[in-house]
């Protein structure tokens, strides 16, 4: 399994560049935010969390189609299928090699971006924690959907329904949490342990969904 | 045609990989020596000029941040021109001063927006604001970081070297708009005082450190990027 | 325990179509079957089908002396893809898959550079897979039968892309494979070169194939 | 010609909910940022046109590194690159159609989430002729990235790397001229027709960089 | 006027390695050139380099009668891979091609469904093109080289996954075109099953192939 998890960063960072690609398209898309908004520091700073928890669902959604698609395309799912080691054990590898390679640079790199946005520390530490806690469910859930998209090869306005609405209340609470450590009367942790739940929740149920459609897409 | 191209013989003829080792070979210890002589009269200069009535002490960072920022707008030009010399003469050369051009504007770049932004807070009461000039400053050093790591990426030189020069020529379009934001938009940035059409409308008491300065930048840019065009050059054939 | 293979009134279908139905044989331990038939009879189908990728129709698949009564756990399945990365190096993909299928129990797989050397590859286990021609992919694919141990073979056109001494190696390892107490079943449309196999002959839509 | 446009088109609805998937991620973008801001009406629908704009050119980001990879994977790029059709139009059409398929939709989509931002009629209005006009313009730019990382296997956050630094100007006079639209003093007209101009700009630059990235890259 | 192909001094290179120099010969209307040679000895190489979408080293391919010089444009490049989409059906793939690629000013291309016939395929030209077999697949690839009509064929190993009796129709293929004034070049492990062709041998690294 650990074989699986290196193989899978190191495809990610041979055919893309790694960790360095997705802190500067963290960096990118959050540059280009106050094109849009305008310069206005107060603005910037409120609606930072919401910046970044956007920009870290962008970096999760694209290239996650791929995840199990690029295997069955060149046959290494088949292989995959036929071993002993239960598929949802390689499902939640794959899901976790895909996380480190591309949400984790994004958890590192949101203080920096945080500063950009001009916010402040409490701000920056809560956005930087809920992203830690939240961006592993947009992946579990990006993998049922990544694994309903293979078995179904015109199936992927199943793959964008069944992912974005399941990936919002990730965002909604990710936010608000983030949101409820700045502003004083609204409570942190309420949100904060909501975020858990689904993270936890989604970590099981999505690798176990995302091993069923598998199975049931081979033929 | 038949000119044309004897010319162009005749420009990598000069150019060619192994007399170009040769001659960078025998110049590196003199500009090395230059550049030490240059940056000890220019920082000299810098700290016994007296300060500004407005901005006090702090004007001296303007002696590094001028320069750093002409340089990180200069070496993605001289990154430009290589790249037409890779598309257009597919001169050997051209690529590998074009790939060791990048992480030196990068770094130019970087050097720019930090002490743009240590000077901003005093005169500005921000790290940083949104403004058109820092912005597409930002961006230039966000398309450095993307060539190098695209370069990174392909593991054919060739091709990235092809791919890449496309990729420079297309971004050349923000350097205009570097240099020329401060006068479109109207920012909180200085417009132009010495790189004008109608001369330099700065103290000359500033300017003289500041153009010894930027010449010793600049002299720091060519041994940085001929070396490895020199050592690249030859482990490559 | 030598290994059996019992395939009993198998029948699998692709859409609509049954492709076949009522295939039954039973392979004993050093035992090869060659799958023949034109072009869409069903020799893809069926090998899918053994391997459990495919749920058959109908009909069960069952081994015995393997551990587990499950084909696919026992088994190598070499299909028209060849399942490595293209950006991995040869020796990277190799070593992947010997880590993540592990061996079986009994047997022992070759190292890996052992195995590329038995494939006629030494000189280019360092070289990304996407950089190999059409063949050496296509041997590089056949190393991983190798470096993890599987009583049972399954290979889909095998010999595709290969050039004639590649075809003589090949029928070799099958040999050996065989001699070790292992079982092939290989769909082709070239001879595999190995004497005494047994054959199938699909014939297409809801025909039936015998066993000669 | 038409022929190819007509297969890309098909291709995208076949293959699975192109359109869609970049309305929700679109819709997802627009729902999120209230929480950021706040339930402040007035603020949200000022900085509408912004949020729209930002959403539409992070949904254009989706799925365009495939543009030219899955022409490549299966061989026709080999086919299209032979051709004595200029490849600069091929490259155009395919383009066309990535817009229509992916780009347009967000365009007819922009009004409802107009609705949900409070924004008024001529900010709707103005912000759909904008985002009609300039939208191409993202994905002639993106087809430049799409074909610098043809090669290379997982180039999705590459791709945006390198598109949207390019992208800015875009968006800048995108927004200014759905502002200008709205508020009185300053005149919709030179930045709109800037806009205009990149528009053309990258319809010009766009395929011939990219076809020119194509040819180089075919080995 | 019929066509002719002059290939003069061609060398190719794969990232470091020249795989093979001073490649020479001239192919007339009617004419048919075999690529043989191992694994890995550059048969594909030749004839991406052949087709234009492998920059040369060295050397000039050049064609007379064909409207343009240019071989890449008055030509059919058949590689590993089928040039179809997966999502689209079989009648809707050729119909793309025929329509992109036009016809060749005085050759005529055959109508989608005659070409569909001619390679055996009739009932499937609905069927989505990844449902075919991999034969099935292979045979509705060759259907484009009827489809829109070029002078040269460059093909790579076209009979791979092919039954016999499709390499006995696609031999047909072959020979019709000859007769028709075509000109054509094929990399091959197996004999095509056409009579007095040239045959050249690639040996790999360096190696200078020889025209028999
Ligand atoms: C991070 C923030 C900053 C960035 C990215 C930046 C960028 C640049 C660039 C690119 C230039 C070259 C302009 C040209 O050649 O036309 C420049 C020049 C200059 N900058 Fe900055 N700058 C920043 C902050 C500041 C601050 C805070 C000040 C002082 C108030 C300042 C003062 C100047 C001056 C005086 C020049 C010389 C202009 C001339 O004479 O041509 N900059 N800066
Ligand atoms: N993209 C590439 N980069 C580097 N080397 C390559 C590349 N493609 C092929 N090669 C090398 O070039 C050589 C020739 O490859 P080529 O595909 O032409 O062989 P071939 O004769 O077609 O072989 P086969 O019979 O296996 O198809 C091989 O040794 C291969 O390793
Ligand atoms: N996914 C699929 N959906 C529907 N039908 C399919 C699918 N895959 C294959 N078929 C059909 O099933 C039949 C058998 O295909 P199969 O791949 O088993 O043939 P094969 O004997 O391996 O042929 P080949 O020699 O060409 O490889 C074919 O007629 C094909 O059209
Ligand atoms: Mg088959
Ligand atoms: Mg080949």
């Amino acid at each position: 399994m650990i074989a699986l998890f290196l193989r899978d960063l190191k495809l990610s960072v041979r055919a893309g560049g790694g960790a360095l690609i997705g802190v500067l398209f963290f960096m990118t898309v959050v540059a280009v935010i106050p094109f849009g908004v305008g310069p206005d520091l107060n603005l910037l700073s409120r609606i930072g969390p919401a910046i970044l928890w956007i920009g870290a669902l962008l970096a999760c959604l694209l290239g996650l189609d791929r995840l199990f698609q690029a295997e069955r395309e060149d046959g290494s799912l088949d292989v995959m299928l036929m071993q002993e080691t239960p598929l949802v054990l390689t499902v939640l590898v794959k899901c976790l090699a895909h996380w480190t390679a591309s949400g984790l640079p994004l958890v590192i790199a949101s203080p920096l971006l945080g500063l950009f946005m001009n916010m402040n520390e409490v701000a920056i530490g809560a956005t930087m924690l809920t992203l830690l806690v939240g961006t592993p469910a947009i992946t579990f859930i990006g993998a049922v959907g990544a694994a309903v998209a293979v078995a179904l090869p015109r199936g992927g306005l199943l793959v964008s329904i069944l992912v974005l609405p399941l990936a919002i209340p990730v965002l909604i609470f990710g936010v608000s949490a983030a949101y409820a450590a700045v502003e004083d009367p609204a409570p942190f942790l309420p949100p904060f342990l909501i975020l858990i739940a689904i993270t936890l929740f989604f970590a099981v149920i999505g690798p176990l969904a995302a091993a069923a459609a598998l199975r049931s897409s081979s033929d | 045609m038949s000119e044309q191209s004897l010319a162009i013989r005749k420009f990598s003829d000069l150019a060619n990989p192994t007399r170009f080792i040769g001659l960078a070979e025998r110049l590196l210890p003199w500009f090395s020596g230059l550049t030490a002589l240059l940056f000890a009269v220019g920082l000299y200069l810098c700290f016994t000029t007296e300060g500004d009535y407005q901005q006090g002490e702090t004007v001296r960072i303007m002696y590094v941040h001028v320069p750093a920022a002409w340089l990180s707008m200069m070496c993605y030009t001289v990154m430009a021109l290589s790249a037409l010399g890779t598309l257009v003469w597919r001169h050997p050369l051209a690529d590998v001063s074009a790939r060791a051009a990048a992480p030196i504007g990068a770094c130019f770049t970087f050097l720019a927006l930090v002490t743009g932004s240590l000077w901003g807070k005093p005169m500005w009461g921000a790290w940083w604001v949104w403004d058109a000039r820092l912005t597409s400053v930002f961006v230039l050093f966000l398309m450095y970081l993307g060539l190098i790591a695209l370069n990174r990426a392909m593991d054919d030189p060739g091709k990235a070297a092809k791919v890449s020069a496309i990729l420079i020529l297309v971004g050349f379009v923000n350097i205009p708009i570097i240099k020329f934001s401060v006068e479109w938009w109207n920012t909180l940035h200085q417009p132009a005082s010495v790189l004008r059409l109608d001369g330099p409308a700065i103290d000359p008491e500033f300017l003289r450190p500041l153009l010894v300065m930027a010449l010793a930048f600049t002299m720091l840019f060519l041994p940085c990027t001929s070396r490895p065009c020199a050592t690249k050059s030859g482990a490559g054939g | 325990m030598p290994v059996k293979l019992h395939v009993e009134d198998l029948a699998a279908r692709r859409g609509e179509d049954l492709i076949f139905h009522d295939i039954s044989f039973v392979l004993r331990a050093g035992e090869a079957l060659v799958v023949t038939g034109a072009n869409g009879s069903g020799k893809s189908t069926l090998l899918r089908a053994l391997s459990g990728l495919l749920p058959p129709e109908t009909g069960r698949v069952r081994i015995e002396g393997a551990g587990s009564p499950n084909l696919a756990e026992s088994s190598h399945y070499l299909g028209h893809r060849n399942a490595m990365k293209r950006e991995l190096t040869v020796g990277e993909n190799l070593v992947f898959w010997q880590d993540f299928m592990g061996d079986s129990p009994d047997g022992n797989g070759l190292p890996v550079d052992v195995a590329i050397e038995a494939l006629g590859l030494s000189g280019i286990g360092h070289l990304p897979f996407g950089y190999l021609s059409a063949g050496q992919q296509r041997r590089m694919a056949m190393a991983r039968l190798l470096v993890a141990y599987r009583p049972v073979w399954l290979l889909d056109e095998p010999t595709a892309a290969l050039d004639a001494s590649a075809d003589r190696m090949f029928a070799g390892l099958v040999r050996i494979h065989l001699e070790k107490g292992g079982i092939v079943v290989a769909a082709t449309h070239q001879p595999l070169g190995i004497d005494g196999v047994r054959e199938l002959r699909m014939t297409g839509f809801a025909g039936v194939g015998d066993v000669i």
